[in-house]
Formats: C-alpha cells, sequence, structure tokens
C-alpha cells in the first residue's frame, strides 16, 4: 500500500502528512513533485495543507494548474483514493473535482484553534472508522475556509451523503453559534459523488500523534487504508 | 577610480556636509578619513555610515556586553555569529535569537511586523537550522484611548501571523503588553527557534580566496534603503522622508528559500552563510569576510535586480528581503544553482573571496569604492556617563499606605483578570498558527510553550519575557526579575532553563537618564543570568525608541529564554487538574505593592519599587520546583507573577474549569496577600501525598512551602486569611472576565 | 505595449465578509449613510502585443484559467495603452 | 444613490509579491509577453447621499483613513451612478 503527498511550492504541511503514514500508520509514503505528470505506484494521494504559491490571488488558484493536478485527476478518474486536507481542499475545488468553493472566513482573520466535528456520512472510505453523530476534535488553521456552493449544488450534497464533517461544538450541537467560518450548513468536509474524493479544511494529520494531545483524526487514515487493504485483498 | 565624487569639493555650508546627511558625526568623519588616508567618494561614504550605524555597529551597546556571561556547558556558539547554538543531548543542537522590528512596525504595522518574523527566521536559516518556532513580544499603548492603536494591534498581529502561517513555522508563544510609554512607539520583537544536527552547523565566513559570493532569494530593489541608520534615529517628523523605506514581506519566497538553502547545505559546497538583514549585501559581506580575515570584492551589476538605474551604494545597502548571501566553494557554483532552480529560485555569483583585506565595490568592472575591510567592521564606541532618572526619588518614597485597600477585593480580582497585560491572550495566538509542524505539545496560553523533538523522549521550552513597568521603576532589579520569571514560566512547565537571548529596547542612549537605564537593565540581567545559570548566547540593540510627542519608552529589555526538557513524562501545566489535589504555595509572600500591575490598573499608579528579588534563593527553589516535578509529584504548577497570588490561582481555576478554596494566616494587607507581586513564589497542585512529600522536601531545603487549600468541583474561588473571606468569586464571572478582557478593549471606542 | 486592467469580484449574492468588515469599520469611525460595500481585486497586466483582439482573447484565458474562479466570481477587464 | 469605484495599488517601486506570483502561474501555463503584473484592490461603495462632490470629499477621506495605507499604497477612485 503505498501513498503519496502532493508537495508544492509553499506546502506546509506535507512532513506532518508524511510522518503520520510513516511513524503512526507505519506505511510506506513518497513525495510527488508538483512538476511531474507521472505520479509512481500510488495507492492514496494526500493533498497537503499550507500556502501553495503563497496563496497568491486564491488559494489553490495557480497550484491547481501545475501538471501534477492532471495526473491526480486521471488518478481519481481511475478510482484512486485522494484526500485533499486545508489547502489541498482548496485545489480540489480550485480544480473542480470537488464542488464549491472556499471563500475567506466570516471573521476575516486566520483562525487556529482545536475544533469539534460531527460525523455525518461515515459509510465511506474515509471514515468508516467512525460512527454517525460521532463528536471529533481536529484542530483547524486557515483563513479561507467558509465554504460556499449554489443552494441547489447544496441540497444535492445533503441528499446525496456528501457532506462528512460539520463544526458542532462539544455537545455536537450544529449551529451557527458553533460555525467557526461562515461555511454553508457548518459543512467542514465533503466528499466527491462517486466517493473516493475529499476535501476538509481541518486537520486530521494533527489529530493523529497521541503526544500532542489529540488523536481523532487517526481515523481517517486508518479508514482509507482498511478500505485499500480490503480492496488489494479483493484484487488478488 | 572613475566615480569620484570629492566630498571636500562640495564641502562649504552645514547642509553641504554629506557625512552629517548620513547620520556620521564630524569625528566620526574624521576617522574614517583617518583609516581610509584619503576622503571617501559617496559610495564609501555610504558604506561606512551603514555600519557605523547604532544598528549595525551597536555603537552604544558593544562596550556593555562585556558584562553578560556567555559560555556555559551546554553553549556551542554564544554571541558573534547569526544567532547562538545550545546544546541538547544526542547530538542536537537549537538555534535562537530574537529581532527587534520596531520602528518600520510603527509606519507600515503589517509589513514592519512580517518582515520582522522574515528576517529572525532567515538568521536562524543561516545557521544551518530549520525553523521550528517562533514567538514575539509586542509592546503598544492602551488601546482604550486610541484607534491608531488598536490598528497597529492588528495590523502588527495580522502581519506577524500572515508570515509565520505562510512559511509553516508555528508561532508558539510571546507576550503583549500595555503602557502608554509605548504609544508613539510600538515595539514588536521577533523570536525564532532552530533545530539541527550538531554536525548541520553553518558560519558566517567567508574563508578560501577565490570562492564566490552568490546572491540568493529575491531580487533587489530600493526597498528599504537606509533602514539601519533610520532605525538608529529618533522617530520624529524630521525623519518623514526616511518613510519612503518600507520594505514588503514575501514568505512565499522566504518558504521556498528554506527549502532550497537547506537542501544546498547537505551537500558540501557552501564554506559560509549570512543572511541580508539589515545593510543588505554590504553587511552581511563586510562580516563574513572580516571574520576570516580576507577582503572581498562585489560588483554591483551582477545583482539581480528589479528596479532600474540603481546606484553602487544603493544596490550595495538595500533591504529588499528574502535574500541570503552564501560563499560557495570554487567551481561548485552550477550545482548551487541547479538546487535553487529546483526551486524556481535563482542563486548568482556577485563576486569573490579576496586575500588582500578590501572591500571593492564594483560597478561594470570597474572599482567604484574600496576600503579596509577591518575599519568598516571597527564601528567607533560611545560609553557615556549614565545619570539617574529623576523619577526614580519619587517612585522610591512610594508607601502601602498611600494606597487605600478596595472595598470589594472580587470586582478588583475580576478587574485584573480582564485587565490588557493578564487578560487572555486568544484572540492573537489564535490567529497564529501553532499546531504546523506537529510538535507543539503545550500550545499558547500556558506558561512556556512545549514543543517536542521527534523521536525522542524530550522537548523544549521556549517564552519571551519583559515588563517595562519594573524596569522603568528600578532599571537593574526590574530586568533581573524578568529573567527570573523567564524561567520560572520555564521550570513549572518542566523544562531546565539553557540559555537566553535578550533584546535591548531602549529610548535615546545619549541622553544620560536612558544611557542609565541602559547600563543598569544589562547589569541586572547579567546578574540574573549568571545566577540562574542561563548565558545569554545573542540579542538585538534597539536604541532611539521615543518620539517627540511622548517622549523614551519604558526601559524594555525583552528577553527570549530556552529550557531542555529532559523527558516528555516532565511537561507539566498550569490548569488545575483533579478535584480533591491540593494546593500548595512555594515562597514567601511580603507586603510589597510597588511596580505592581495591581497598582498601575486598579489604583492608576506607575510607582513604588520593584519587590525584592534574592538570586540564589530564587535559584535554589526554582532547582526544587523542577526536582519535583521531575519526580511526579506535581499535578499542575504556575508562577506567581502579573496581578500576584490571587490572579495565578484564578488563572488555574479557569484553565483547569475547577474551584478552589485556599486559606492563609498571614499577618498582611489583604491587597498585599492577594496582588502584591513577591518574587520567586509558585502555585502548585498535588495529591495528597504527594503534597506532604513536597512540603517535607522544602522543608529539608530550607524552603518556604505550605498547602493553603484543596481543588473542588465547586465553581467558586474561595481565598480566607485570618478567618476572613477576602475572595468568593464564581470561577465562569472569572472566566468571562479573563477571556472577554482582550475583545473588550478592542472595542473600546475613544 | 497594451495594459489589461482586469476586475475580480464575488459574485452578486454571496456574502463579501471584507467588504462588511470594511463598512464597519468606516461606521466605527463616523462615515454614515453607506449603502454597501464590496472588496474585489485589480490586476494590472502589461502585455508585449500591440494586437488588441488578441490581447482580449488571451486576457479572456488567463481570467477563466486563474485569475477568476468563475464558481463564486466575475471578472471584467479594459484595455488601454501601456 | 451614488457608488464609488476605489481601486488601491502599491505604490511603484514597491515590491509586489503577489504579482510576480501570479505573472509566473501565468507564464507557467504557456501564456507569453507578459511584461508585469500588479495586483490590487478595488473597493466598491455605495453612498446614500446624491451630491457627488460630498461624495467625493468623504471618499477622499475614506481612502486617506481606512481604505489606504499611503505609506505603501496609492489610490484612486471614480464616482458612478449607483
Ligand atoms: N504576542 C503573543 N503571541 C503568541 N502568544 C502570546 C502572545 N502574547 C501572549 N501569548 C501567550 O499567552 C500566554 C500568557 O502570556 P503571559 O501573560 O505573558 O504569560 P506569563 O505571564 O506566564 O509570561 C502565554 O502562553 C503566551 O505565550
Ligand atoms: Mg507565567
Amino acid at each position: 500500500m503505498n501513498w503519496g503527498v502532493l508537495l508544492f511550492p509553499g506546502s506546509n504541511c506535507a512532513e506532518d502528512c508524511f510522518h503520520v503514514i510513516d511513524k503512526v500508520l507505519g506505511k510506506p509514503v513518497t513525495y510527488l513533485w508538483h512538476k511531474d505528470t507521472d505520479l509512481g505506484d500510488v495507492d492514496a494521494i494526500i493533498i497537503p495543507g499550507g500556502f501553495s504559491y503563497g496563496d497568491h490571488l486564491r488559494p489553490g488558484a495557480i497550484a491547481h494548474l501545475s501538471p501534477a493536478m492532471t495526473a491526480v485527476k486521471d488518478f481519481a478518474d481511475r478510482g484512486g483514493l485522494v484526500i485533499g486536507i486545508c489547502n489541498g481542499f482548496q485545489i480540489l475545488t480550485e480544480a473542480r473535482m470537488l464542488p464549491g468553493s472556499l471563500l475567506q472566513n466570516k471573521g476575516i482573520k486566520f483562525l487556529c484553534q482545536d475544533q469539534t466535528l460531527k460525523l455525518d456520512n461515515t459509510d465511506t472510505p474515509f471514515t468508516s472508522e467512525y460512527d454517525p453523530g460521532d463528536v471529533v476534535v481536529f484542530p483547524i488553521a486557515h483563513n479561507e475556509g467558509n465554504y460556499y456552493a449554489k443552494p441547489k449544488t447544496i441540497a444535492e450534497m445533503e441528499q446525496n451523503g456528501q457532506i462528512l464533517f460539520r463544526y458542532c461544538n462539544a455537545d455536537g450541537e450544529v449551529s451557527d453559534a458553533t460555525n467557526p467560518n461562515g461555511s454553508i450548513n457548518n459543512i467542514a468536509g465533503i466528499i466527491n459523488r462517486a466517493g473516493n474524493v475529499v476535501g476538509m479544511m481541518p486537520h486530521p494529520e494533527r489529530s493523529s500523534d497521541a503526544v500532542l494531545g489529540l488523536s481523532d483524526g487517526k481515523g481517517v487514515f486508518v479508514s482509507m487504508l482498511k478500505h485499500l487493504e480490503a480492496k488489494h485483498g479483493s484484487d488478488q | 577610480m572613475d566615480r569620484i565624487n570629492k566630498m571636500s569639493e562640495k564641502k562649504s555650508g552645514m547642509e553641504e556636509k554629506l557625512w552629517i546627511k548620513a547620520g556620521l558625526t564630524d569625528s566620526e568623519y574624521e576617522l574614517l578619513t583617518s583609516h581610509m588616508q584619503r576622503e571617501p567618494n559617496t559610495v564609501e561614504l555610504a558604506l561606512y555610515a551603514q555600519m557605523w550605524s547604532e544598528h549595525c555597529g551597536y555603537t552604544h551597546t558593544r562596550p556593555l556586553f562585556k558584562h553578560f556571561l556567555t559560555t556555559g556547558p551546554r553553549i556551542v556558539q554564544g554571541p558573534g555569529e547569526n544567532a547562538g547554538i545550545v546544546d541538547i543531548d544526542d547530538d542536537e543542537v537549537l538555534t535562537f535569537k530574537l529581532e527587534s522590528h520596531n520602528h518600520p512596525s510603527a509606519i507600515a504595522p503589517f509589513q514592519g511586523a512580517a518582515t520582522g518574523v522574515g528576517g529572525i527566521v532567515r538568521d536562524i536559516l543561516a545557521m544551518g537550522a530549520y525553523p521550528i518556532a517562533s514567538l514575539n513580544s509586542l509592546h503598544f499603548g492602551h488601546p482604550g484611548d486610541a484607534g491608531h492603536t488598536r490598528y497597529l494591534i492588528s495590523e502588527v498581529v495580522h502581519g506577524i501571523g500572515e508570515y509565520g502561517n505562510c512559511l509553516g513555522v508555528p508561532t508558539v508563544g510571546g507576550e503583549l503588553r500595555f503602557a502608554d510609554a509605548y504609544k508613539g512607539n510600538p515595539l514588536v520583537n521577533a523570536m525564532c527557534v532552530g533545530y539541527m544536527k550538531k554536525s548541520q552547523i553553518k558560519k558566517a565566513i567567508a574563508t578560501g580566496v577565490g570562492n564566490s559570493l552568490m546572491i540568493v532569494g529575491n531580487l533587489t530593489g530600493r526597498d528599504g534603503m537606509g533602514g539601519a541608520s533610520f532605525a538608529s534615529k529618533d522617530l520624529d517628523e524630521e525623519n518623514e522622508e526616511d518613510r519612503g523605506a518600507i520594505q514588503v514581506g514575501d514568505p512565499f519566497m522566504e518558504k521556498l528559500l528554506i527549502e532550497a538553502c537547506l537542501e544546498v547545505f547537505e551537500e558540501d559546497y557552501v564554506v559560509g552563510v549570512q543572511d541580508m538583514g539589515a545593510a543588505g549585501i554590504l553587511s552581511s559581506s563586510v562580516e563574513t569576510a572580516s571574520k576570516a580575515g580576507n577582503g572581498v570584492e562585489i560588483d554591483v551589476s551582477l545583482v539581480p535586480k528589479r528596479e532600474e538605474a540603481m546606484r553602487p551604494e544603493e544596490v550595495m545597502i538595500s533591504e529588499s528581503q528574502e535574500r541570503m548571501l552564501l560563499i560557495v566553494k570554487k567551481g561548485m557554483e552550477d550545482k548551487v544553482n541547479k538546487i535553487f532552480h529546483k526551486w524556481d529560485l535563482h542563486a548568482v555569483v556577485i563576486g569573490h573571496v579576496t586575500d588582500d583585506g578590501l572591500y571593492r565595490v564594483l560597478e561594470d568592472g570597474k572599482t567604484v569604492g574600496e576600503v579596509p575591510v577591518w575599519s568598516l567592521m571597527d564601528a567607533p564606541t560611545y560609553i557615556l556617563e549614565g545619570q539617574e532618572p529623576a523619577h526614580l526619588q519619587q517612585t522610591r518614597s512610594f508607601k502601602n499606605e498611600d494606597v487605600a485597600v478596595p472595598d470589594d477585593l472580587n470586582i478588583t480580582l475580576l478587574t485584573l483578570l480582564g485587565a490588557p497585560d493578564i487578560c487572555s491572550k486568544e484572540w492573537v495566538y489564535r490567529q497564529y498558527d501553532h499546531r504546523v509542524q506537529m510538535n507543539t505539545v503545550v500550545k499558547p496560553g500556558s506558561d512556556a510553550a512545549i514543543i517536542r523533538i521527534k523521536d525522542r523522549d524530550k522537548a523544549v521550552g521556549m517564552t519571551m519575557d519583559s515588563n517595562g513597568r519594573y524596569c522603568y521603576l528600578n532599571p537593574r532589579r526590574g530586568a533581573q526579575s524578568i529573567v527570573a520569571e523567564s524561567a520560572r514560566n520555564q521550570v513549572v512547565s518542566g523544562a531546565e532553563p539553557i540559555a537566553i537571548t535578550d533584546g535591548l529596547n531602549f529610548g535615546n542612549p545619549e541622553h544620560p537618564e536612558v544611557y542609565y537605564q541602559l547600563e543598569q537593565s544589562i547589569i541586572g540581567l547579567s546578574e540574573a543570568c549568571r545566577a540562574l545559570d542561563t548565558p545569554v548566547i545573542g540579542g538585538n540593540a534597539s536604541l532611539y525608541n521615543q518620539t517627540p510627542e511622548f517622549g523614551a519608552i519604558f526601559p524594555t529589555p525583552i528577553i527570549g529564554m530556552v529550557g531542555l526538557v529532559k523527558s516528555l513524562d516532565h511537561i507539566t501545566t498550569m490548569e488545575f487538574k483533579n478535584a480533591g489535589d491540593f494546593i500548595l504555595m512555594i515562597g514567601e509572600t511580603r507586603d510589597e505593592l510597588g511596580a505592581s500591575e495591581y497598582l498601575d490598573q486598579i489604583h492608576g499608579l506607575v510607582t513604588g519599587d520593584v519587590p525584592e528579588l534574592d538570586l540564589e534563593l530564587e535559584s535554589k527553589t526554582q532547582k526544587f520546583i523542577l526536582e519535583i516535578i521531575r519526580a511526579g509529584l506535581v499535578n499542575s504548577a504556575h508562577d506567581i507573577g502579573d496581578g500576584g497570588m490571587a490572579v495565578a490561582l484564578a488563572e488555574s481555576c479557569i484553565a483547569g474549569e475547577l474551584g478552589a478554596e485556599v486559606s492563609f494566616d498571614l499577618d498582611l494587607r489583604s491587597d498585599s496577600l492577594l496582588f502584591g507581586e513577591s518574587q520567586t513564589r509558585f502555585m502548585l497542585s498535588a495529591s495528597f501525598e504527594s503534597a506532604e512529600k513536597i512540603i517535607d522536601l522544602a522543608s529539608e531545603q530550607g524552603l518556604e512551602a505550605a498547602t493553603i487549600g484543596r481543588i473542588n468541583t465547586g465553581n467558586q474561588l474561595i481565598i480566607n486569611n485570618l478567618d476572613n473571606i477576602l475572595i468568593d468569586v464564581n470561577i465562569a464571572d472569572c472566566s468571562e472576565a479573563f477571556k472577554t478582557g482582550f475583545d473588550k478593549m478592542m472595542k473600546t471606542d475613544a | 505595449m497594451l495594459k489589461a486592467i482586469v476586475t475580480v469580484m464575488l459574485k452578486k449574492g454571496i456574502f463579501d465578509p471584507q467588504g462588511r468588515a470594511v463598512q464597519n469599520g468606516l461606521e466605527s469611525i463616523g462615515f454614515e449613510g453607506i449603502g454597501s460595500v464590496r472588496v474585489g481585486k485589480q490586476i494590472e497586466l502589461t502585455l508585449e502585443t500591440k494586437d488588441r483582439a488578441e490581447a482580449d482573447s488571451s486576457v479572456h484565458e488567463m481570467c477563466d484559467k486563474m485569475l477568476s474562479n468563475p464558481v463564486v466570481e466575475s471578472y471584467s477587464f479594459e484595455i488601454v495603452e501601456a
């Protein structure tokens, strides 16, 4: 099971994702380079957080046009698992691999805090380790995390179970008061229609190493791993 | 030399004295002409003016540095390089330093603060290290009465956040303090800590005649023209024209620079590295050449520029950001360039190391300036005569009886919890990514930030501290107290203090009273560093912090301290953990109200003397605290600082969301007991058995320690003395006051 | 040489937090009678071509591909002599 | 109702990292012949007044006080019917 972490100029959570796959999961992982068109033999791709191209113009505006992203699209079209975290989510929406867009936080400030999230759809390769309604803590750290899509798109996504995580409080309440950035319907993470591409603003990797006091996020990577292992089992 | 503009040709009236305009005195001009044995041309004059400024030449502070302790068993590199280095065992080292960006931040707060972060990160990078955390110490006027101050705060915090966040270096701590003395001249000091293996250490040295000087990073423009000499003047209207000197930060470029430089450093291509800070290409190359005893020549026409028709001296002193100087082994230039190219950057040869000891500036191959390297480094120093500030006579005569004990001490406590210096700074640090790199074990909001070292059972404590009011009221003891307080923050977190970096923020040293403050503060810092075994491994001086309208700032030495947590098990935080645990207080409370936050906030008085400080007792007590923490006896630990015992207790309750009741038997004024700032005190919690052990151990060592009460699940904080209830407040109210204090302050309208 | 002046704004109907913040800020320092504020970007590009039609089509393409995000933004531009 | 369209750009000679990044980005996806790129802000304000002179002087004041930082930025604006 090979994992790839895609590196852009300005990515700054790539090492963190690498660390979690390598040290916490103990699985093989390599860096992928934004200029490459051939991503090699990987089974899952993480597009990490950071400020690709300095977030100039819009987060993800320049990165999504890089050669590697064409390859990532092909990979996803073939059913490969792709997860974009924070800036990775922004890149995936810019690339139209996920619907909607991430606008500036309603408070117009960068927001770094440990955030409670409520699990919505847990019947996906990324969330199978959780139960619906689970409340977990993942850190957030972003300036443009305010998820927006047209009302019609939102309605379809809601209906299709494409919402994976919502911002909530410690009791699991989802309301305007528990919405840190203004996202529509408190959306924190979504999945594409095909069920193999995820984007989320919160950082599951930062919640995967118990020394740091948080470990809820590990479930995202373990879910992916189990899915891949099951798939590989059936492939063989 | 073709381009000679003999000064003497124009040397008639006062306005013709170009050296005066450049910031040099008549005697300095005389000295440099004697060094050169002729008169300088415009290029050469610019070289001296920059290198001999306070900012580059430390003309007023250098003679005072002799007081500092700069060596010790863990000190690998003391002052003199881009940053000092300490040993943290296992062949691993840390490098750290702080730097001020006060004047730029006063004028363009967002950019000034952002480029301040960028600058200090490059210092760390130049040591060969990976930047693992940054901190900042900020001082402003009181925001309640000025929209402009609120604007400055917002912009400075935004600038620091945007730069650090983009770099992916977590901003993990710092401090934010307020006094009207900073109204016209805010202070913005940033600190960065880097990590590396001992074998990866780099030096700022230009060895090897024939080796190449390569410039990497951003293009050179006219930004920050004369920033070094700008930082060495008072901020006043006359400097208005200097205000074009604003650099714009490009954290994206800096991030690439970090990646590319560290990749190059892995190979054996580079003999020396220096970041380009104040006075840009000039100071970086002079310093590296001087260290090697070599000369250098630089051709300004080779420097990649983004503006046209730049004069040679403009290229030499430009402070365009995100540039570094590499001294590259002859023949390796292409290899270096190749790595930079991978990151879409260039690395360009602009000159060479020579053997003639001369600093030679060329333009299109023709010499346009040539002076001895040593003479540029040999800035004249000034030892002045200090004079005790007049206000000290009056402030020292303050007696506690001059103020009345407030009727409602609950309200006093709530007011203090919401006071600018004490209230939660979450408004600030939630704008900083403090978790990136996944090493932040203790995030902002506790006493020290704790950053783990991956794959090892150890971590690093980081703090930044100052207290302008203390230093204003007693520069020497005030400075001692800062070091002591910083070290207390380390030990309560489970870290053994290792070393400090200091930022000397003062007014114009040419005023005898300011010089006195500077000298006394340095002496105080030095004394405390010796007593607590925390050598000074680097620092920064920012003088001339004053404006005609508001006068000089409080004397504000700021220290950044790093400590070593020897096992992750030792990490301790300040919040109360368990109902039923016993609360202990270590240290003696005296009738000391002078210089306190309480006098300032409640009585509107900045007066009195700074509390007594026995450095020997301090050292002994700190070792004891660390010993009991390492022994696993302590569940929470907090130092008693601003706002005194009651505030420390309330903070531990708020953070732990638990109640507490404590009782004393002390014959003291209530306000001294609750809010006095007697030094060398700690607030701990522990289980019954551990509490007993702690008391025994303390008495064995002759230290004052008492169990004062217990933690409970209730919602009240109750403090009794001699059977009187002094405080009985709701924790939720405390929490509300503490957490909303900052927001309220930022919303107050003038 | 030609110069393209491109304006990119959030589409109507999408809440603009920055615009709101600017409006609040202006009101807090005493400006009255501000109906609404929107904040967008202005991007100025100098182009080496002298052919307006060519410039026009290439700037359109830049806007569609990179300078704006059609999901949330609209753009307009004018081309002038540099 | 009037509308003020304010443009705030970094002053000439002040480095614009964003403009440079955009230029590199455009070049990397194949656009050629771009001389330079500068990125600034466009701020649109609707004003309740109908008096152009009043609007003009109040927008000037807004720009000086809040919308631009005169140390690094310059501004210009036009006032149109909303
Ligand atoms: N400017 C700042 N940047 C980041 N963190 C800050 C800043 N100011 C304060 N903090 C954090 O807030 C907490 C409280 O600060 P302070 O009251 O100065 O602590 P102490 O008195 O223990 O030194 C600390 O964790 C500190 O790191
Ligand atoms: Mg403390």
